[in-house]
């Protein structure tokens, strides 16, 4: 009996002696990494749609979105939401910002795992910054007819992404009253 | 203070649920751990414990085995090489070695010697041309081999590629040399020649028959190309101070029990097919007047009387019998013989 | 009796087929040669060059290996101009020169001569050379092919007939037809969201139906077969290939197992699944997937290469099905509008495995 | 799409697409090390397909219950980590009493496989992976069926793998290419014909 | 056995990417730039260290059998905390470091060298060797990123260093790129010694 | 006609043309021959005569030494002058007496019995004994121990094997086309003694004369039947015909009493008639000296143990310096280092080869193109047992079929890397016995 509470025991010691050091260190850290995350997205958010109040929602379809509502007039000035979708090797998530008529506001890669000098070209302004003032009907890639002028190479990321786009928009757009009042 | 305790007091509440979790899992875990090694004890060879604990414990599977344990069972029980652990390094192998006991002394340590001098590729006499396989094994099984001598090295080096150690090697005519320093007396190389001319040799022996020929000395001579046939004379066998050589099937052999390595069989072999590593090396024996207190004890296990002298009185040695044997040498109670 | 020198012994049998392997490996370079002549006449003097090169860099790669390695040099066995001629075979005629050279250099070196040389490799060093040209300068590799000489149009020539049509219709759909190859037209088409744009471009006609049926026309089965679309080098006529597969097989050179449960699982699952939505089930439907793309180079000349298949019977069908069933993977839901390559490579990955699993029992010996 | 397609998406993500020796890179030590004969390779990749299964379910609830509960995540690592080690501690302990010859084949692989990134890293990537509809994030049983495919997965590369090192025994590889150097190069051929499994869309 | 020959058989004699085969994961993973491979280095160095201190310290107190859990327990912590801070502090190479951080705590070296070395050597003895093998894992882990960095996007840290003509050979930074550059370069070392 | 045929087998070019067309003719006595102890599978017979023994042509010069053995006769009359080692046809030394003549020929009796067939089966049996016959072709097993076989085995089927499909050898051939009627009478006697109802005939497609005049010999005789075979090697070898002839397949490692089948030369069917008839030992045969390179190509009846030197000498030598001699048939016959080997009771040739037939190409590393697979007719894997003896993959060897290998050499003969299946095949054999040995 002895034998094994003292195995218990200084297991238990180890784990609670590093457990409370990581604790502390936690304490310290985990701020700086809460402001920096929050501040990263507030800035994405900010930078597609400046000077707005957020407000965050739920699709029917599970997507979350933020409703953007002038924090003077509260006319609602946009929608910001995460779309996703499997590329060519990672799922690639794209921050969307579309105005109340549902025009492209811009975009930001959020996260991908695409191949270096094809796929992930697709962070590069020149990939993102097209998208600005596109209308849902035109979010297709060049090769699907659309005006999405696709990454060399890398159709597949370029497809995925306007994929993703139109039917994020879609969703939010299809909301029985999207910026409503509940 | 106050404020001081406030703090601390804060940072333990953050702290305090941490460790509690952790902890317990920790706790949860030692105990069930703890009881298990109890309740499903197996009961394995100590050494494998033993070498487990020298081992890394990496579980990296470097060795190929099935991590530390599996290593460590295999060198156990499956006979596994002791330097594959890659994190462990030549310390651990050495430790390991020395838990099975594998560090032969160095006093009997044997070595392979090949019985034969001809089969290189300059000196053999063929029988026919060979088109085949190039291993010896193949060869040998085609008409009785192509070499003319039905005994001797056919020369497509199946003992080279079994050897391990990169101890066999070909020398100038084309036949095997084993290197002594490299060979590890395995045995793979004796098992691979298929005319079986390998065996393994005391080190410390150093006359050795370089022939395998069981054919008639006529025959024997007929064939051989390296003109060093053994053709059972038997002249060695006579001269053999201590009957160390018999003859069998006209063929030499040495019993390594009893050879005292002194070179004398090589001196009368008219064929020259004993060879005598030490010839040219060996010295005389010389007995300290200081120190000899004429117990006479070499005198009787030198096997060629070199040795003389009364009872409690100074021995001499006559060098001109003495063949450098060095038998007397480790007997004298007194160390009084040296090899000069 | 005159005997002058010795005899000699060596083991039986004692007299041998005259096949050897430079006489094996020159006959597989002869039966590429009508498809290199096509090649050549669709594309001009260009695709020739890009393949000699190929074959040629090869050649003195595989030499300049085995002397560092110190070993006999044996190019003129063949293989290395095989393997160079394959890899080029496998580039598009609009290709940098630099493309096959690097090709068959990685092919002849990390392919071939690492592994020990011919007969040692596991996986097929053409394709193996290309998929790295494909991973390395994947917009090259796509990017920029040439038409077949003399027409107007390049990628499908017979389209020319609908496309006239396409242009006032849905313009997109007009340049997707008049600028791709005809799997690429074919995995664009099960696009639905390009389906649907260019059929609403039509107003509301079912475009994307009609293109896709005229791929399975006779028309353009004909200009498949003889070669008049656009493509890589060496897949440009599956006439020219048949021909060359002819003689393989005649010679003995090839084994028909490959080849037909290849070509015969595209057939069936083409068949089955090689439509787009919406299109009518055409009985060309598996023509059009066997005699486009590389499948019929792939199944007659890469999926046979010795070294890298499996030996036995039972493992060559399963390697055949296998390569069919991924390659019509590939080709309907695959990153690629073409997976012969990639098949065969991860069939070749599986070879041992299927060797093991498959050994034969012998003559006589019941099955356990 | 159903369940049943979700599920098979899963599977061949796991196994082709997404495999985890080619295309993330995770538990190469046992892939090169464990491939040189093919039976120890069987018995590796099917415990390895036990273990992901069993630590992919358990460090699940570990994770839901206990770390997000109480806002614990940054102790993630430890906790994983340490309940993986004791669980196949445990798991071995039990295997080696009970069933011997299962532990003779199958047992002794275990340590090997504590320190084996892809166990861990199934549990890791699990608590942030999405289906394919790139929102819901699994659930229970998606954990633990990922673990089992991702094991499936490294088990196919493992037995390819083992199967091409015993042909390559019987080969005349350079010098300087035998070894390592050369299960590498194949590792690395490996890895691109896995390259055809990339982009699809099922 | 010196403190100078602990330090410094990490780099060549016993290697652990070159000589011993160890930690492949990362090595390949992260090495698809020099700045990431010296930053998974640095991070497993400092790991290593830590571990090595607190296990040599720790050795004779601990039962065999949960032996592994206790040093797991303290790799573990280590490894969370840089974990954290680099997540607060450097948060672009934490990102792309990504996964392989965390899977610190299983790289083999780790475990390894405390169950080889610190679990049987003194503090100072321990903290040469931890030194000595992460500053070989440092190296290495540059030396293979160094290689594909170059070949596979023309950059060293970053900077353009080929010519603007060069088309880099995408594949050296993708995963097959990554076994057949380590593949080489052992093939090579091999080669080297052989020389010897 | 559809020609039966078994599945595998290659089409090696047949050569027989060069002594296809000679009619059997006589050896003249020559100066000595050497009786070898070691003719047949099993134990060594031992001698009954010392040297300077005066021996008569037929008079028994070795006892069987176990039940599997052979006695054995004097094939000349004259002296013994050695009994030793001497090259045996298969390359090795092997034990033999040698006779040297004294130029008489005279012979022990040999009486004409013509009621021979109303003999029952053990009587038989005991003149086949008696005479001393092996199989001729080329294996050797004792015919009288093939003909007893156990009770619990029935035979039902008697299969003539006059398939000759090694190239160059027109031995048996020569035999079916000028004694027909006693190899008829042969087979009648082996389906006797061992109580068989049906009689086979297997005959290759390319002896269209041979096929012929059996097949109107045996026309009247339901029992009986001539099965024309596909030209394929190894047409001939025992499961293989079996298959061939009757749909039968011998299991692994089994014989062909297995599936109620006995299969025998043509060759030894004419020695067992004579055997039972005139009582006559089996002291000569019918053997092929052939070859592009021999200045007469005959088929020579010749007395057991006359020297190769002998028989080529009579044939007029050789146009050109002599590269390989082969006892036997070239795909599966033993070159020899000499000449001087003397013929055994299995000897069905002797082939030349000048020096550049002689001459093989380097062995190549495996291409693995699987033509030794495809044609291998025990459905083995040749490439991969060789490189597992390669390798020292016993195991691995075992598991591709070493054991069940018939050593029919199709591998070798189409393997364009030139590589030694056989001999790599044979050295796995070797291996493996020291290995069960060393168990
Ligand atoms: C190694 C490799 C990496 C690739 N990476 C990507 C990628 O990140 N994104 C992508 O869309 N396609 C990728 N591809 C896919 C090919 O480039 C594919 O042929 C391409 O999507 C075709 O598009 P294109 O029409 O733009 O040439 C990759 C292909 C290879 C061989
Ligand atoms: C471009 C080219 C080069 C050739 N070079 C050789 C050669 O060097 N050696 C050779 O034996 N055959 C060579 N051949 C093949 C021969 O022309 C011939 O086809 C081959 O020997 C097979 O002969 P067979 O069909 O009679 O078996 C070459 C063929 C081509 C197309
Ligand atoms: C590959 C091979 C080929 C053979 N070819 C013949 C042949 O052509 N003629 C023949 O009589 N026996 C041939 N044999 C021997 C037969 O298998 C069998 O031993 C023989 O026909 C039995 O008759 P015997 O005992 O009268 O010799 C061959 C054997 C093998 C293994
Ligand atoms: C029928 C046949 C097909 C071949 N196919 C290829 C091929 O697809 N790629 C290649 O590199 N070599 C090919 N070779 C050549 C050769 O087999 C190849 O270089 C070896 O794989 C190298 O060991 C082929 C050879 C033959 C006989
Ligand atoms: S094989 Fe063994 S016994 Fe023979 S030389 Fe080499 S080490 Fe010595
Ligand atoms: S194995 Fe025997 S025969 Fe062969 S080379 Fe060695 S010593 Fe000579
Ligand atoms: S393996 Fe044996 S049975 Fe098969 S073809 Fe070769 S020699 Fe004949
Ligand atoms: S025939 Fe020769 S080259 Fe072909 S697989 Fe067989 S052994 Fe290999
Ligand atoms: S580092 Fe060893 S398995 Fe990943």
């Amino acid at each position: 009996m002895k034998y094994y509470l003292k195995l218990g025991l200084i297991l238990f010691i180890f784990c609670a002696v590093a457990s409370g050091i990581l604790a502390y260190i936690n304490t310290l850290t985990a701020p700086v990494i809460a402001e920096r995350k929050a501040l990263a997205e507030i800035q994405a958010r900010e930078a597609l749609i400046p000077n707005a109040e957020f407000e965050e929602k739920e699709s029917d379809q599970g997507l979350t979105y933020y409703l953007a509502k002038d924090p003077e007039t509260d006319e609602i000035l946009g929608y910001t939401f995460i779309a996703a979708d499997l590329g060519y090797s990672s799922t690639v998530q794209t921050m969307v910002g579309v105005d109340s008529e549902f025009k492209v506001l811009g975009v930001q890669i959020i996260d991908q795992g695409e191949t270096p000098g094809l796929g992930a070209n697709c962070t590069l302004p020149i990939f993102t910054n097209q998208f600005s003032g596109m209308t849902l009907e035109e979010i297709y890639v060049d090769k699907d007819g659309g005006v999405v002028v696709s990454l060399s190479g890398a159709t597949i990321t370029s497809r995925c992404i306007a994929n993703s786009l139109r039917e994020g928009i879609i969703d939010v757009k299809d909301e029985p009253n999207p910026g409503g009042e509940q | 203070m106050i404020f001081i305790l406030l703090e601390t007091a804060s940072i333990l509440s953050t702290i305090g649920l941490p460790v509690l979790i952790i902890g317990a899992l920790g706790l949860i875990f030692g105990l069930i751990l703890a009881i298990a090694s109890k309740l499903f004890e197996v009961k394995i060879d100590p050494r494998v414990e033993e070498i487990l604990s020298v081992l890394p414990g990496a579980n990296c599977g470097a060795c190929g085995k099935a991590g530390c344990a599996g290593y460590a069972a295999m060198i156990v029980n499956g006979g596994e090489a002791v330097n594959k652990c890659a994190p462990g390094g030549p310390d651990v192998a050495a430790q390991i070695a020395q838990i099975m006991g594998i560090e032969a002394g160095a006093m009997n340590r044997k070595v392979a010697v090949i019985h034969c001098s001809s089969g290189g590729y300059k000196n053999t006499n063929w029988k026919y041309s060979y088109d085949g396989v190039q291993t010896c094994k193949s060869a040998n099984s085609l008409a009785g081999g192509p070499n003319a001598c039905a005994w001797g090295c056919l020369g497509l080096n199946d003992c080279l590629a079994a050897c391990q150690f990169d101890a066999i090697s070909i020398d100038t005519n084309g036949m095997r040399l084993i290197d002594f320093d490299k060979c590890t007396a395995c045995g793979a190389c004796v098992k691979a020649c298929p005319r079986d001319l390998i065996d393994l040799v005391p080190l410390t022996r150093n006359v050795y028959i370089k022939c395998s020929s069981q054919d008639k000395g006529g025959e024997a001579r007929a064939v051989c190309g390296s003109t060093h046939p053994c053709i059972g004379c038997g002249l060695c066998s006579k001269e053999c101070p201590v009957d160390a050589i018999t003859i069998e099937n006209n063929l030499a052999h040495i019993d390594y029990d009893k050879c005292i390595n002194c070179g004398l069989c090589a001196t009368v072999c008219p064929t020259k097919a004993i060879l005598d590593l030490l010839v040219g090396t060996r010295q005389k024996a010389e007995i300290d007047p200081e120190s000899c207190i004429g117990c006479t004890i070499c005198a009787k296990v030198c096997p060629v009387s070199a040795i003389s002298g009364e009872i409690k009185k100074l021995h001499t040695v006559d060098k001109s019998k003495c063949i450098g044997c060095e038998q007397c040498v480790p007997k004298c109670p007194k160390k009084a013989i040296e090899m000069v | 009796m005159n005997i002058k020198d010795k005899l000699t012994v060596s083991a039986a049998p004692h007299v041998h087929d005259k096949t050897t392997v430079k006489n094996v490996m020159w006959n597989v370079v002869l039966a590429l040669v009508p498809a290199l002549i096509f090649a050549t006449y669709y594309w001009g003097i260009r695709a020739l060059l890009l393949s000699l090169t190929g074959a040629v860099t090869a050649v003195v790669c595989e030499a300049l290996i085995q002397k560092l390695r110190k070993v006999p040099i044996t190019v003129h066995d063949g293989s290395a101009f095989l393997t160079g001629l394959l890899l080029a075979f496998n580039i598009h005629a609009g290709a940098p020169i630099w493309l096959p050279v690097i090709g068959a250099a990685f092919a002849i070196t990390v392919g071939k001569q690492v592994f020990g040389g011919l007969g040692n490799n596991p996986v097929n060093p053409a394709l193996l050379g290309r998929v790295f040209l494909m991973a390395s300068w994947p917009t090259q590799m796509t990017a920029g092919w040439v038409a077949v000489k003399d027409s107007a149009i390049s990628g499908l020539n017979d389209l020319t007939r609908i496309a006239t049509d396409l242009q006032s219709l849905s313009p997109k759909a007009y340049e997707l037809v008049t600028s791709a190859t005809p799997l690429k037209v074919a995995q664009t088409l099960r696009d639905s969201s390009f389906v649907a744009d260019i059929n609403a471009q039509a107003g509301g006609l079912n475009l994307s139906g009609r293109i896709f049926s005229s791929l399975t026309e006779m028309e353009t089965l004909k200009s498949l077969f003889w070669g008049n679309i656009g493509g890589c080098i060496g897949e440009v006529s599956a006439f020219a290939l048949l021909l060359g597969a002819a003689y393989l097989l005649y010679k003995n050179i090839i084994e028909w197992r490959i080849p037909l449960f290849y070509i015969g699982t595209v057939f069936v699952f083409s068949f089955l699944f090689g439509g787009i939505p919406g299109s009518e089930i055409s009985m060309m439907l598996p023509f059009f997937h066997i005699f486009s793309g590389g499948l019929m180079l792939g199944a007659f000349f890469m999926a046979t290469d010795y070294t890298t298949t499996p030996l036995t019977k039972k493992g060559r069908i399963i390697f055949g099905i296998g390569c069919g069933l991924l390659t019509i993977i590939i080709r309907l839901v695959g990153g690629y509008p073409e997976g012969v390559s990639y098949s065969i490579l991860f069939m070749n990955v599986m070879t041992p495995l299927i060797d093991m699993l498959t050994r034969p029992k012998a003559f006589g010996r019941v099955k356990k | 799409m159903g369940y049943l397609g979700e599920i098979f998406v899963m599977a061949m993500t796991a196994i082709f697409i997404q495999n985890f020796v080619l295309a993330r890179f995770l538990g190469l030590c046992p892939y090169l090390g464990v491939s040189k004969k093919l039976d120890s390779a069987l018995g590796m990749g099917l415990a390895v397909i036990f273990v992901m299964t069993l630590a992919s379910a358990i460090t699940f609830l570990i994770n839901k219950y206990l770390l997000i509960r109480y806002d614990l995540l940054y102790l993630q690592t430890i906790a994983f980590i340490l309940t993986i080690a004791a669980l196949v501690q445990f798991v071995e302990m039990v295997i080696q009493k009970n069933a011997p010859a299962l532990y003779n084949s199958l047992g002794v692989f275990l340590p090997l496989i504590t320190t084996n990134c892809a166990v861990l890293g199934v549990a890791i990537l699990n608590t942030t992976a999405f289906r394919s509809d790139g929102v819901t994030a699994y659930n229970f049983l998606d954990s633990v069926l990922n673990g089992f495919f991702s094991g499936v997965g490294f088990t196919v590369v493992l037995l390819a793998m083992a199967g091409l090192r015993m042909r390559l025994e019987k080969s005349e590889i350079p010098k300087s290419m035998q070894g390592m150097p050369i299960a590498l190069i194949i590792a690395g051929i490996m890895a691109l014909a896995f390259y055809g499994f990339m982009g699809w869309k099922i | 056995m010196n403190f100078a020959k602990e330090l410094t058989k990490g780099l060549i004699k016993d290697n652990p990417i070159f000589v011993l085969v160890l930690g492949m994961c990362p090595t390949l993973a992260v090495t698809t730039s020099v700045i990431n491979a010296l930053g998974m280095g640095f991070a497993a160095t400092f790991v290593l260290l830590c571990s090595n201190i607190i296990i040599s310290l720790i050795k004779n107190i601990t039962p065999s059998k949960i032996r592994i859990p206790v040093y797991i327990v303290v790799i573990a912590a280590f490894v969370s905390i840089v974990d954290m801070v680099m997540a607060a502090y450097l948060p672009a190479l934490h990102k792309s470091l990504g996964l392989f951080i965390p899977l610190i705590v299983v790289n083999c070296i780790i475990l390894g060298r405390a169950e080889a070395f610190a679990s049987k050597n003194n503090v100072v003895m321990s903290i040469a060797d931890a030194l000595g093998m992460g500053l070989g894992f440092t190296l290495s882990l540059s030396l293979v990123g160094t290689v594909r960095e170059i070949v596979g996007a023309g950059t060293w840290l970053g900077m353009r260093v080929t010519p603007l003509t060069y088309d880099p050979a995408l594949i050296a930074i993708l995963a097959p790129g990554a076994f057949i550059t380590l593949g080489f370069l052992m093939a090579l070392m091999n080669m080297l010694k052989e020389k010897k | 006609m559809r020609l039966k045929t078994f599945p595998g087998g290659i089409h090696p070019h047949d050569e027989k043309h060069y002594s296809a067309s000679a009619p059997i003719s006589i050896m003249p006595t020559p100066p000595r021959v050497i009786v070898h102890l070691s003719q047949h599978i099993g134990a060594v017979s031992s001698p009954t005569v010392k040297v300077g023994d005066t021996v008569l042509k037929g008079q028994v010069v070795a006892e069987p030494a176990g039940f599997v053995s052979l006695v054995q006769h004097a094939s000349i009359s004259g002296k013994v002058t050695k009994i030793a080692k001497f090259l045996h046809p298969t390359g090795i030394m092997s034990m033999g007496v040698e006779i040297t003549s004294d130029g008489q020929n005279l012979s022990v009796d040999m009486p004409d019995d013509p009621d021979f067939m109303s003999l029952d089966a053990a009587a038989l049996k005991a003149r086949v004994s008696a005479a001393g016959i092996c199989g001729m072709g080329g294996a050797g097993f004792p015919t009288h121990v093939k003909l007893s076989p156990p009770e619990d085995k029935p035979i039902d089927t008697v299969i003539l094997n006059g398939v000759e499909c090694e190239p160059f050898l027109t031995s048996d051939y020569r035999l079916l086309v000028e004694r027909a009627d006693d190899i008829l009478h042969g087979l009648r006697l082996i389906m006797k003694i061992v109580s068989a109802k049906k009689g086979f005939i297997g005959i290759e497609a390319n002896k269209p004369d041979a096929i012929e005049l059996l097949q109107k010999l045996t026309a009247k005789e339901k029992d009986l039947a001539v099965v024309p075979l596909k030209l394929q090697y190894p047409q001939g070898a025992e499961k293989q015909l079996i298959f061939a002839a009757t749909g039968r397949k011998v299991p692994a490692g089994g014989l062909p009493m297995a599936v109620g089948v006995v299969v025998q030369n043509v060759a030894t069917a004419v020695a067992i008639y004579e055997a039972v008839r005139y009582q006559k030992p089996l002291i000569e045969r019918v053997i092929s000296v052939t070859g592009s390179i021999v200045n007469k190509p005959m088929n020579l009846l010749a007395p057991i143990g006359t020297l190769y030197s002998d028989l080529l000498e009579h044939c007029g030598g050789v146009s050109a310096p002599i590269g390989k001699a082969i006892s036997g048939g070239p795909m599966m016959g033993f070159a020899l280092p000499a000449l001087d080997a003397a013929m055994t009771k299995g000897s069905s040739g002797l082939v030349l080869f000048d020096e550049k037939a002689a001459k093989s190409m380097q062995e190549h590393t495996c291409l693995r193109c699987a033509r030794c697979v495809d044609i291998c007719p025990m459905n083995l894997l040749p490439s991969m047992i060789a490189s597992a003896v390669k390798y020292k993959d016993l195991e691995m060897a075992v598991k591709a079929g070493l054991n069940d290998c018939i050593k029919c050499g199709s591998c070798a003969y189409v393997c364009p890397a030139q590589i030694r299946l056989v001999q790599w095949i044979d050295t796995g054999k070797i291996r493996y016995a020291e290995a069960m040995r060393n168990k």
